[in-house]
């Protein structure tokens, strides 16, 4: 195990003229055991990042340590890394046996040793049954494992993830990320997971790098990132549904939208940006005056789509337990003034 | 489909290596000969290559003037339209058909395939067999109905007697692109356009064949490709050229001008030509497979 | 043991008999073994030939049609010369008892004798004996007239295929020419120089192509392809009659299940002076140049075997070839065969007359060439799509350009 | 199908059933003619029923019996054209791989220029510079050989370009994952390219052993000595006599033969040939 | 608009000793205007049914009606129906543009009408700039709706849609959901939209008809369906986290499961299986004793997954703003006894 430093990290493609900055100086610590999620929008570069730190990549400025090697010039194979890829690049023509066990095989390691490495993740993993099958032989789930299984036996410093789950329907994608999260606890190697959804980071993660544009948003814990998003892009891209973001200037205890003044806690005047999660907001007597255009009923609560104002749209979440609104109605919001966040208008960041 | 790798491997020298052989067997058959070919064509030598002189354009301006050569251009135009034409529409149908038909598509496949594995020269020998006027079971068969077949003296007989032959040759082949093309065409689709109303005329029309476009594209450069070249043996089996030049379509021509005629500078003069031609073609199927990722 | 290689375009019952003679003479010594193979028709084995010795491969022995002597005589440093040969090896060489007709055509100016003269051939008429009976003609026809209007009673008679012919340009041009006493090229058909031009556009030549392509028209001449492709036919019954080489003789006679007979070339009885005499066809054998000595010593070896007497007249008698020897023609005679097969005879009276300079025979450079140029344009006449005056005069003007171009390529 | 129209399957079988019956007719009558004699055939029309001489044709044909032409034995022709479309097919699959691996996953200099110049013979067939190729052959000893039947032959690109397809389609992935394994290129194209390669080489040994199969021109130039004859052309120089004076029988008996190994060759890798093909588009 | 009405449905595919049978008698109505939903997981026929209503697949047996009139015979142009496909099956060499009016040509409407179409079905759809491209410019979302521009231009009777949100992001498809809702009320066409996903069939749907192997396992509106689900199968298959459910033996008061008994309002006796939802268990001073195994942070709750007794899993759903427990923790569950399911333990079926 080791923890990864990135430091100024910047990673530009092709040359010259042509060369475009996908990552732009990028700072991060992954401490050692640590299970770190990259989160982002598809093309923010979380990809480019996580095949930096494996080495399949060229760094074009900054440095990247694992333990305390710089490994910036060093052969991926020999960064002791491993790597669970998006599509599991399985081997095809090898069985899962062999797929396990070939990056040993290529480091010499007897014969019986690697059987009993084999052996060993296998059990881990419940793979025991399948080992003299093909990859094309196996549900898309057990191949996952056997992803897995390729990379736990070379027993490296440093897991490398790159959006591992997202080829599983969604049953099997929670029941993979519950048995990831079960490896990490008892393994406890260095983990680096990079994903586009939200809910498998917010669940996965001990810390979360949020990343949008090449540059990191924020880290932090779950609850962190989640309770007091560093910008409204975090704040909208961290929770489902996302974050109601309100625009509008405020002015004393009332916060102006348009075609309507809100009543709010006094802060910090002027053009800004309110939040407000859909989960925060309760129905009351009085409050913020919602009218209700749509309503989607999930189960468990029922989503609530209406407009604050003139055109402000509004998602609040209600139990299913209560009664239920109907398109056309005017509710009223009340909620706790904690729970209010309060962004910069320009520059999107947390006041 | 990406065009390049995103990652490679680095080294100095293995890629060399690996090209080597490759490189010395295309430098050495294809560059050198063709060299030789343009070199040649500024020459005129006599039958036994024991004396050379260089003519410059001579040999190309011999051809221009050359009506023979002129109408081997338009034989050939007609003969590759012909094949092109007929082999495409003939198997378009068949796999059109084949596609229709869930039950049964792969036995026809695998009865339509056989021609594909016989040599255009022995095609060339089997369509002679079965057209020569005095033996020929059909040429026998067309007399019987009033048809009096002599591709001997019969220009148009002659060049419907390679034509058949080179057709049938390229069926298969054709087929089965065809096969495959309309079987990567999501259903779909058609489904849509059936429900939209579309007759299976219309559907066939309307939204098949713009769909086959990329393979019926790419197959009537093949096919072109192998009407120019692939089609010497069923020529020289089957007419020789004849009657007159009719059937004399280019590579006959290279062929019987230089190893025949012993013309080398006019021979080494049309094989310029050919490639010149062979050579846009290239490049005109490779810009299209370029861009046709569009559907 | 040494290996000869003779390559040649002898195929079907010609086959058969140049692998017999191959096989008699390894047969008679030890020291040299000769490897005959097939390259395909005379059209074919000389350009591969010339092809394999440019890449130099060539054999030692090679069968080159008549047509073609002057595109050999014309490359002196690819061949060399048979009466050469035969001094170097110490074999007894006499050009003068060979055929004359034969002998003067391989012949240098200087008299020298160039290649080996194996099968000459002469054009001839067969005819189907039954059919011609059968269609109510008595006599076989002897002139083109009546050949015409025996054509016309076999096909009234249900013949598709009363009259055909082989080698187009051989039979119906250079014979013909010589057979009439008139020129088929200028310079004494070649013989006076490389400037010599073609020359069949007489009103002789117009009227008896035309004739053919009327004949053609009416269904009473029917063209079966180039080269000897037609002969099958008059073997298999289906044309009656045909102008064709004197060599189908033996098969022919092997195969033909009807009676047969052999007559001279048709002419037209109003030319004076014709019939003259025809002019051989066949081929020769030439040997090429740069091989080791011990090589051609076995090449001599092997033409001194093939001239025997008793070998060559065998040879004539199996195949229908003229004897190349005039002692092979005195043994033949005394054996009684032109009495036990009458029509044999007719090649060698054909060939023994005395020559003119129009008769003597044709040497032009790229004949072979010429020879593919009168098929095509011939076949646009058969066809009907050109007269016969258009397709004579298209023939002589492209085959001038060959003769032009081989002047020029010879002189370098 | 989407619409209720049964006449519609009828139709696309009896149109399916007469293309079957074009395609096949013509090597029906080479079956029956090989069953007959020579007599039977050129006596038109020839029966359009098997006669009872197969074995005898066959027997003549593979021993060189008669023929108006060439008389070498077929089983000979057939030999060499078994060891020219293997050294074809295989040669030219051993050098188009490790081109095309080359290229596609090496950057060095001059990769574009080596790119275009194999692309550039892509479609030149043999013929088009058939003299000076010739010449060159000649000059390098190469006649009457293997060598000369074959090597100028795989001179050609096609074989390198469907690699160079198939490898592009083969997930980046997997090398990054054999990088992290450590494995070496050689190693990469050794355990991963070449397995997974698999049905590309079927598909195109299949395609390329027809074409050696199939080749006329360049061996009717290449070869002068009968013994290096592939049976193409061993066919060819049986019909020189005419159309009535060859003997029809064994020529379509050889015919038959010389079908036979490459037909089987089609039907048996059916699967791999049509993928083969189809892939070739890309 | 029209009814639906399905009757007594079976399909076969194949004959003779292979034949495979994939609906096995299948009943349903779908009223005049009506927007039903089936749902169920992948292979249970829904796409099959969804297809024989189009006229695409044969009717093995039995009648589907559209209107007044039996289909069975009818070819699927003249059944009056659109249908939206999973990959919008948009013709890719037509305009946008055409795309939509190519049915309209087929019937050949004069042409003004046709552009008037075009452009009401453009504007309600927000196409209207896009009339001139060609699908592969469009973004996944925007071919989705071009697909449903050319179902509506055609002014239907039915609308049928066989899983067209599952080529989308979660975003996207959250949003498509909701304009197809909007869609359906302005235009109020009878529609039966075919998915697999659960959270699309209760938000979409004014009735849910749930499949399981070729069967209607269930037929009801989104509360029924969540609320009284008619088996363990429709139990499990709707809601997420799916509702627990505990295989037992009732007796008395008491519920014994494997290594514990738990108290339970007493009800039928004997072997059963008891049904109780994540979100209906409440952390209480005492009940059912739960032991904490995992926990998942997903925002505004989190998932803590444990075990009853010995091995019986059980998920629970707290809110984000309760403290959350640790693994190894015992939590005491209580429930409002009005949200527990029985099912009989054989048949599954509700009790
Ligand atoms: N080889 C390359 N050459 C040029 N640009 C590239 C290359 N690879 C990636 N990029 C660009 O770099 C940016 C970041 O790509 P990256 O793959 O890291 O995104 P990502 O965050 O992983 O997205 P996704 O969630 O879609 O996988 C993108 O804009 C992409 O287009
Ligand atoms: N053409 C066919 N021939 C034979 N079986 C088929 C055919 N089409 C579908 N099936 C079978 O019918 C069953 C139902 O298929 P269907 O496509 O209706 O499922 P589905 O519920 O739509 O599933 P999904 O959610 O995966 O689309 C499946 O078991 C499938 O294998
Ligand atoms: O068939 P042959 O051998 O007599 O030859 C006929 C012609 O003269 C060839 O030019
Ligand atoms: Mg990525
Ligand atoms: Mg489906």
């Amino acid at each position: 195990m080791a923890a990864i430093s990135i430091r100024k990290l910047v990673k530009r493609y092709g040359h010259g003229a042509k060369a475009q900055q996908v990552i732009h100086g990028v700072d991060a610590e992954v401490h050692d055991g640590e299970f770190v999620v990259i989160v982002g929008p598809s093309g923010c570069g979380k990809s480019t990042l996580l095949r930096m730190v494996a080495g399949l990549e060229e760094v074009s400025e900054g440095e990247i340590a694992i333990g305390p090697r710089v490994v910036n010039d060093i052969e991926p194979a020999d960064r002791d890394i491993a790597m669970v890829f998006q599509n599991y690049a399985l081997y095809p023509h090898m069985s899962v046996a062999e797929n396990m066990a070939y990056g040993l095989k290529l480091r010499k390691m007897p014969k019986a040793e690697i059987d009993e490495r084999v052996q060993r993740a296998a059990k881990i993993l419940e793979l025991g049954h399948l080992l003299a099958r093909k990859p094309r032989e196996l549900s898309g789930g057990q191949r996952q494992r056997v992803a897995m299984g390729r990379a736990i036996v070379r027993d490296p410093q440093v897991f490398l993830f790159d959006e591992p789950l997202s080829n599983l329907d969604a049953k099997l994608r929670v029941q993979t990320r519950l048995e990831i999260q079960k490896l990490h606890r008892e393994l406890g190697v260095t983990s680096l997971f990079v994903t586009h959804d939200q809910v498998e980071a917010m669940t996965l993660a001990q810390r979360i790098i949020v990343m949008n544009g090449g540059r990191i948003e924020q880290i932090g814990t779950p609850e962190e990132v989640y309770g007091q998003p560093a910008s409204t892009f975090v704040a909208s891209f961290i929770g489902s549904p996302a974050m109601n973001l309100l625009p509008g200037r405020q002015q004393g205890g009332q916060f102006h939208i348009d075609g309507a003044a809100l009543d709010v806690p006094p802060g910090v005047e002027g053009e800004l940006t309110l939040g407000l999660r859909p989960e925060h907001a309760q129905l009351a007597e009085r409050g913020w005056p919602l009218r209700v255009e749509m309503i989607e009923m999930l189960g468990a609560e029922r989503l609530v789509y209406g407009k604050l104002g003139a055109a402000t749209p509004f998602t609040l979440r209600l139990d299913a337990t209560l009664p239920s609104p109907q398109a056309g109605d005017w509710l009223h919001l009340a909620f706790n003034p904690l729970h209010l966040h309060r962004f910069d208008a320009q520059t999107g960041l947390r006041l | 489909m990406a065009q390049e790798k995103r990652v490679v491997f680095r080294s100095r020298w293995l890629p060399w290596l690996l090209l080597a052989p490759q490189a010395a067997v295309i430098g050495v058959f294809f560059f050198w000969p063709a060299a030789q070919a343009l070199l040649q064509s500024f020459q005129q030598q006599d039958a036994f290559g024991l004396s050379t002189e260089w003519v410059g354009l001579a040999n190309f301006q011999a051809l221009l003037a050359d009506t023979s050569y002129l109408d081997s251009f338009k034989t050939t135009a007609l003969f590759s339209l012909l094949v092109a034409g007929l082999g495409l529409s003939i198997s378009l149908l068949l796999a059109v058909m084949a596609n229709r038909v869930a039950r049964g598509a792969g036995i026809y496949k695998t009865l339509l395939i056989w021609p594909y594995a016989v040599a255009p020269a022995i095609a060339g020998v089997l369509w002679l067999f079965m057209f020569a006027p005095s033996i020929g079971i059909v040429a026998y068969g067309l007399r019987a109905l009033g048809f009096d077949w002599n591709h001997l003296l019969d220009a148009d007989h002659a060049m419907a007697l390679i034509v058949l032959a080179a057709v049938w040759k390229q069926i298969s082949y054709n087929f089965l692109f065809f096969l495959a093309g309309l079987q990567s065409i999501p259903r779909s689709l058609i489904e849509a356009a059936a429900i939209d109303g579309a007759s299976p005329w219309r559907r066939f029309w309307d939204v098949t064949f713009p769909l086959l476009s990329p393979t019926s594209f790419f197959l009537l450069v093949i096919n072109i490709v192998y009407a120019f070249f692939d089609t010497f043996g069923i020529v020289d089996a089957a007419t020789q050229g004849g009657p007159g030049k009719e059937t004399a379509i280019l590579v006959y021509k290279v062929y019987h001008d230089g190893f025949k005629s012993l013309d080398l500078g006019g021979s080494a003069a049309q094989s310029v030509v050919l490639m010149v031609i062979v050579v846009s073609l290239t490049v005109l199927q490779f810009r299209f497979v370029e861009k046709k990722v569009q559907y | 043991q040494t290996e000869i290689h003779w390559w040649h375009a002898m195929g079907g019952a010609r086959g058969e008999w140049v692998n017999d003679l191959a096989r008699d003479f390894n047969a008679s010594q030890k020291d040299y073994k000769v490897v005959p193979t097939f390259k395909g028709t005379y059209e074919e084995s000389m350009p591969a030939a010339i092809a394999a010795f440019r890449a130099g491969q060539a054999p030692h022995i090679l069968q080159v049609f008549e047509v073609g002597t002057a595109t050999m005589m014309a490359s002196k440093a690819a061949i060399k010369p048979v009466a050469d040969i035969m001094k170097e090896a110490g074999v007894a060489f006499d050009p003068a008892a060979y055929v004359p007709a034969v002998a003067s055509y391989y012949t240098a100016p200087n008299g020298q004798m160039l290649s080996f003269p194996f099968n000459s051939s002469t054009t001839v008429f067969f005819y189907n004996k039954d059919a011609l009976k059968a269609a109510g003609v008595d006599k076989p026809p002897t002139s083109w007239p009546e050949v015409a209007s025996a054509a016309a009673k076999l096909k009234a008679n249900g013949s598709k295929c009363p009259l055909t012919t082989s080698w187009m340009s051989w039979t119906q041009l250079e014979s013909f020419s010589a057979w009439h006493n008139v020129e088929f090229a200028t310079k004494n058909n070649g013989f006076g120089g490389l400037d010599a031009r073609l020359a069949f556009n007489t009103p002789l030549h117009l009227r008896h192509i035309e004739n053919l392509a009327n004949m053609a028209k009416q269904g009473l001449f029917v063209y079966k392809g180039r080269g000897n492709a037609s002969d099958a036919t008059f073997v298999s019954g289906e044309c009656a009659m045909t102008t064709a080489s004197s060599s189908i003789y033996g098969d022919v006679k092997k195969n033909a299940k009807f009676a047969f007979g052999i007559g001279a070339l048709p002419y037209y009885p109003d030319v004076p002076g014709a019939p003259q005499n025809t002019i051989i066809g066949g081929a020769s054998l030439w040997v090429m140049a740069g091989k080791k000595p011990a090589e051609y010593k076995g090449v001599a070896k092997f033409f001194e075997y093939l001239a025997r007497a008793d070998v060559a007249s065998e040879s004539h008698k199996r195949t229908g070839y003229l004897p190349v020897t005039k002692a092979a023609f005195t043994t033949t005679e005394a054996s009684g065969f032109y009495k036990a097969n009458p029509g044999t005879d007719v090649s060698v009276n054909q060939m023994i007359r005395k020559t003119t300079d129009k008769s003597r025979g044709v040497r032009l450079g790229n004949h072979p060439q010429i020879r593919t140029i009168v098929d095509e344009e011939f076949e646009l006449v058969w066809a009907g799509k050109k007269t016969a005056k258009e397709g004579v005069d298209a023939a002589i003007k492209r085959g001038n350009e060959q003769l032009e171009k081989f002047a020029k390529t010879a002189k370098l | 199908m989407v619409e209720r129209k049964p006449w519609l399957d009828w139709l696309a079988h009896a149109i399916l059933l007469l293309g079957v019956a074009v395609v096949a007719f013509p090597l029906y009558v080479t079956f029956v003619a090989a069953t007959q004699t020579a007599e039977a055939i050129v006596h038109a029309p020839m029966p359009l029923l098997p006669g009872g001489h197969f074995i005898d044709n066959v027997t003549t044909a593979l021993g060189g019996g008669a023929g108006a032409g060439s008389s070498a034995p077929v089983a000979r022709m057939m030999w060499v054209s078994f060891v020219t479309a293997m050294v074809i097919a295989v040669g030219k699959i051993a050098i188009s791989l490790l081109s095309a691996f080359a290229i596609v996953y090496f950057r060095f200099p001059l990769r574009q220029v080596f790119f275009w110049a194999i692309f550039v013979t892509l479609m030149l067939p043999v013929e088009v510079r058939i003299g000076p190729t010739y010449q060159v052959v000649a000059d390098l000893h190469m006649l009457n050989s293997y060598a000369g039947l074959t090597v100028p032959l795989i001179a050609s690109a096609t074989a390198t370009f469907l690699f160079r397809q198939f490898f592009l389609t083969v997930p980046d992935e997997l090398v990054e994952a054999s990088r992290i394994d450590g494995a070496s290129p050689l190693r990469f194209f050794r355990d991963v390219l070449l397995p997974l390669s698999r049905t590309s080489i079927a598909a195109l040994f299949v395609i390329q052993f027809i074409y050696g199969w199939n080749q006329y021109l360049w061996p009717l130039l290449v070869t002068t000595d009968e013994s290096m004859y592939p049976v193409v052309i061993g066919i060819k120089r049986m019909i020189s006599g005419g159309e009535a004076a060859n003997d029809w029988n064994i020529v379509m008996a050889t015919a038959l033969l010389a079908m036979l190994p490459p037909a089987l060759v089609v039907i048996l890798m059916q699967r791999w040939f049509v993928k083969g093909l189809v892939d070739t588009e890309k």
